[in-house]
């Protein structure tokens, strides 16, 4: 029989001693609920239990730490799309507004209208595939299978359109500095269109299956509340924010793109607890179907990228943008810090990039929503049972990669 | 008590649903000709500009020198995300993808740098089974 | 009196609902179960294994994989009892099986209050389940006995008034006769014990919006988590095992047994069609809901279902007096 | 009772010996990090049994209270065959008892605060 590698005694005192420090004058038992556990996603909760009842959650995230900020450093400023959006790779369209944005304002691109209105088209595409994949864990985390299937089956088709438009199903790197990658197609407003019909229709029963049944409803409701002071206190982003009353959302208060041309009402719940963390998401699923709608109708005709682009590659001819990437090894961005702020489908995310005289990056921060999110989960977890634990996890939409970035 | 009915009928309504689960590799999933797949170089046109290797986020290009005297790109398969930039970055399209998205590679020393980029080689058609 | 013979008895024990019926339910209800829900969640299920009769021999396949694994008896534990009470528990829930006649002469065996003795045995099971989790020694399994036994007391009570609804009404718990005096169903005689018979059954197995005590993003899989190999398929099968001599019972004690058949083979296979017919609803719950929390179930067993329960009762004496039956 | 016995022995046989081949069949090799308790990928972390779930405990007061008498019941549904009035008046005030014992202390058990 081989020997166990690490010292047993080593790994056992630190638990304990972990153990002691965390029961401090408390009753009952720690659980460890992850990082190989079907609920924990990737990170691992130090869950205190007082019986059934949960008196203190320490998260211990980082499993799936990547190094974005690092990698950015010294790196040319293109090539920030593709690293960034692995992050978060269901909302990369959204995640990687941000870097655009803040680009965009480094170079003195501006991108022409249909440009802008593709991009947002993106984003909200991506949004709704967002909050279904979220939906399709927190179904599975309540022990419900078919909510799970079904969403999963459903965001797939936007997969499938991602492929078509862009060329990608999930990593899509779509904006640029500038404008769009590729321009779509009259065939392509058609399959959006098909797109959103099929959701709705294909919705209704997930409606009736999941949030209307009853044994949902009694997991949720009540589950995890927090008010909305308790969430302005814990700098909680997004939807979740939205879901105790507070009225903010990116694409209202400092619209970017095209968000300030189109009409639209934000979702906001009152009640703050798990089931209003959720039905804000379902009811910007509806929202975001809306927006992608009106895109579809009044869609400005122009090019798809910054003239100013266009100008500086003469060799520009074919169909989209194919060679105008390449400009961006010609042109340099303005000594400076620049910032970009968007809503992604969880909530804020924000970007600040420091720049040198090159097309090296000095520094780059990114603040990701499920990083702000983690503090106010820990805290809805309080004084819950040990079974809302999931459920209060996956109300958050928490996606560790995105967290831990 | 009429929920409950309702969400049994809602099940079983949904027992005669077309499967979405596509058996591959009998079926593939619907791929248009601009997904970003397998990536070929069409020596003839390629003027071994290298902006290919510049813009590539994964450093994953590097020229080598063929026998005409020319270079070429290559591609280290183990580090290529299939972003495009590249394709996008060809001032001459010589670079383009192919609807091809399953790739493997029997084994290391094969997928790193393959000299076989050409167009002809690659003969997946776009299209199959759509969800939509 | 049905004849007793002793030829009868030994295919009982052996066919059905003895050894292969057990078993042969087992390789079907889970074959069924995975394809329903498969079905009802836009999926194919298993199918690569024999495709044309539609993964029909995935279940074998598994058990084949997970023979062939290693059985892994981990050293914290003790370890004797680790091995032996996942096969208790098996027998443990087969055990009600014996005294339920599945046609005429077709009881494994025969006991004038042989209806009783086996709702009894089931509510035994328990106790195994939480030995078997009190011996791994571990906290997921830990909090998933005591989830156990929290469930057990929330259906106990409501499956025992059940099963005193029917008995007021035929008066009697002989196997044989309580099929004979249906000649209306017992379904239709006092539906509000059936349908508290059928939560007690959905909770007793935990079926889906009571898989509580095996909820997985919680507790891993709760008294099961430790075990592999062939003791993963004891555990495993358990469930469906008292599955099985639900349904059994059910439609013995509410849809009126081996009627209209009256001999052996026909009888025979009427029964397993009924029970097809029971135990179709439990198989795509999984697919309808998710699961309570164990406060809430326990709530709903003790409200809800006790309530439903009592008024079954009573409405069994209503019944009885108004000469009914 | 020989049927019985059959039964038992053949299930038992049968599963016995799906065990006994499994451990014969499948491949064995034993290892320190195998057979030692994790949780959920961690080292073992303080003591397992240590508090129960008591939070649920006057579940199992009212079972253990009322189990008995529903057994009772069973007996005496299955005592002459015939529901007689005393029967029937015995039944009804034992039910109306549980009904009422448990409208009462129902929502004191299920105060989650008050057995913590």
């Amino acid at each position: 029989m081989t020997e166990w590698p690490f010292n047993q005694r080593v790994g056992s005192t630190f638990f304990i001693d972990a153990e002691e420090k965390l029961l401090e004058g408390r009753r009952g038992m720690v659980l460890v609920v992850g990082p190989q556990h079907p609920g924990s996603g990737h990170m691992r909760l130090f869950v205190v239990l007082d019986g059934d009842l949960i008196t203190e959650v320490v998260p211990d995230p980082g499993f799936v730490h990547r190094g974005v900020e690092k990698l950015a450093e010294n790196r040319p400023y293109w090539t920030l799309i593709p690293l960034v959006e692995k992050a978060s790779i269901m909302d990369s369209a959204n995640i990687t507004y941000p870097v655009v944005l803040a680009l965009e304002r480094a170079l003195g691109l501006e991108p022409p209208p249909r440009a802008k209105y593709l991009r947002v088209l993106m984003a909200e595409l991506s949004r709704v595939r967002t909050h279904l994949y979220d939906m399709a864990l927190l179904g599975i985390f309540l022990g419900h299978s078919t909510a799970f299937m079904w969403s999963f089956a459903i965001q797939d088709l936007y997969a499938e359109v991602f492929a078509k438009i862009t060329g990608a199903r999930t990593t899509i790197s779509y904006a640029v500095p500038g404008g769009v990658r590729r321009d779509i197609k009259p065939s392509h407003v058609e399959l959006v269109e098909k797109l959103l019909a099929k959701t709705e229709a294909k919705l209704r029963d997930f409606k009736t299956l999941f949030l209307d049944n009853p044994v949902t409803r009694a997991r949720l409701e009540g589950v995890g509340t927090l008010d909305a002071k308790a969430v302005a206190e814990l700098g909680v982003v997004g939807p979740f924010a939205r879901a105790s009353g507070v009225r903010y959302d990116v694409r209202k208060v400092h619209p970017y793109d095209a968000y300030g041309e189109l009409d639209f009402e934000i979702a906001v719940e009152k009640a703050g607890d798990a089931m209003a963390r959720t039905l804000v998401r379902w009811r910007e699923i509806y929202t975001s179907i809306d927006i992608a709608r009106q895109i579809l109708k009044s869609l400005p005709e122009s090019d798809v990228i910054d003239q100013a682009l266009l100008f500086k590659n003469p060799e520009y001819r074919r169909e989209g943008i194919s060679g105008v990437l390449g400009v961006y090894t010609y042109i340099y961005p303005e000594l400076g810090e620049y910032h970009g702020m968007a809503e992604a489908s969880r909530g804020l995310t924000y970007v600040q990039l420091f720049t040198t005289s090159s097309q090296r990056l000095y520094r780059m921060r990114l603040v990701t929503p499920s990083w702000r999110n983690l503090r106010a989960m820990v805290e809805a977890m309080r004084g819950q049972r040990l079974a809302d634990m999931p459920a209060v996890y996956m109300s958050f939409g928490y996606f560790p990669p995105e967290a831990d970035r | 008590m009429s929920i409950h009915v309702k969400l049994f009928l809602t099940a079983l309504k949904n027992l005669a649903e077309r499967q979405w689960t596509v058996r591959w590799p009998e079926e593939r999933r619907d791929y248009s000709p601009a997904v970003r797949g397998f990536i070929v170089n069409d020596r003839a046109v390629c003027i071994s500009c290298q902006l290919c290797e510049a813009v590539c986020p994964a450093k994953a290009i590097k020229f080598h020198l063929e026998q005409d005297g020319k270079r070429y790109p290559g591609i280290d398969w183990g580090r290529c995300i299939l972003c495009g930039y590249c394709v996008d970055a060809c001032p001459t399209g010589s670079l383009r993808h192919t609807p091809q998205v399953e790739i493997t590679w029997r084994s290391l020393s094969t997928y790193k740098f393959p000299r076989e980029m050409d167009p002809d080689a690659v003969s997946v058609e776009a299209g199959g089974r759509s969800l939509l | 009196m049905m004849p007793f013979e002793l030829s009868s008895d030994l295919v009982a024990a052996l066919v059905f609902p003895g050894v292969l019926g057990i078993l042969g339910f087992l390789v079907v209800a889970i074959w069924a179960e995975r394809k329903l829900v498969a079905r009802i969640q836009w999926r194919y299920g298993p199918l690569y294994v024999s495709k044309a009769i539609g993964g029909f021999l995935q279940p074998i396949a598994d058990l084949v994989k997970l023979v062939f694994s290693e059985l892994v008896l981990p050293r914290h534990t003790n370890r004797a009892l680790f091995l032996s009470t996942p096969l208790a528990l098996f027998i443990a829930e087969a055990l009600p099986v014996a005294f339920i006649a599945a046609a005429p002469g077709l009881i494994i065996f025969y006991n004038p209050h042989g209806l009783a003795i086996a709702v009894v045995l089931w509510l035994l099971v328990a106790v195994f389940l939480v030995g078997m989790a009190w011996s791994e020694a571990d906290k997921f399994t830990y909090i998933g006995a005591m989830r156990e036994i929290l469930l057990s007391a929330a259906y106990e009570i409501p499956l025992l008034l059940s099963l005193v609804a029917m008995l007021l009404l035929y008066g009697t718990a002989d196997p044989y006769r309580v099929v004979e005096l249906q000649n209306v169903w017992g379904v239709l005689l006092n539906p509000l014990a059936f349908l508290a018979f059928y939560i007690s059954l959905v909770m007793s197995t935990t079926r889906f919006p009571f898989e509580i005590p095996e909820a997985e993003p919680e507790v891993v899989l709760g008294p099961y988590t430790e075990y592999g190999s062939t003791l993963f398929i004891l555990s495993f099968g358990g469930t469906y095992v008292k599955l099985y001599a639900g349904a059994l019972l059910g439609s013995v004690l509410f849809l009126g047994g081996w009627q209209p058949a009256v001999d052996t083979l026909s009888g025979a296979l009427v029964t397993i069609a009924k029970m097809a017919a029971l135990a179709f609803p439990l198989l795509i719950l999984r697919a309808i809901y998710p699961r309570y929390r164990i406060d809430q179930a326990l709530r709903f067993g003790w409200s809800k279902l006790l309530a439903l329960s009592i008024a079954a009762v009573i409405f069994s004496i209503a019944l009885r007096f108004a000469g009914v039956i | 009772m020989i049927a019985f016995a059959l039964f038992l022995v053949l299930l038992a046989i049968a599963l016995g010996a799906l065990v006994l081949v499994g451990y014969l069949l499948a491949p064995k090799s034993p290892h320190v990090a195998k057979e030692r308790r994790f949780e959920a990928g961690n080292p073992p972390f303080g003591e397992v049994k240590r508090r129960l779930l008591m939070q649920y405990v006057g579940y199992i007061y009212m079972v253990t209270a009322i189990e008995a008498s529903a057994g009772l019941m069973v007996v005496v549904a299955l005592w002459r065959g015939v529901v007689s009035l005393d029967v029937a008046l015995a039944l009804a005030t034992a039910l109306a008892l549980i009904a009422i014992y448990v409208v009462r202390y129902l929502e004191k058990v299920a105060d989650v605060k008050k057995w913590s």
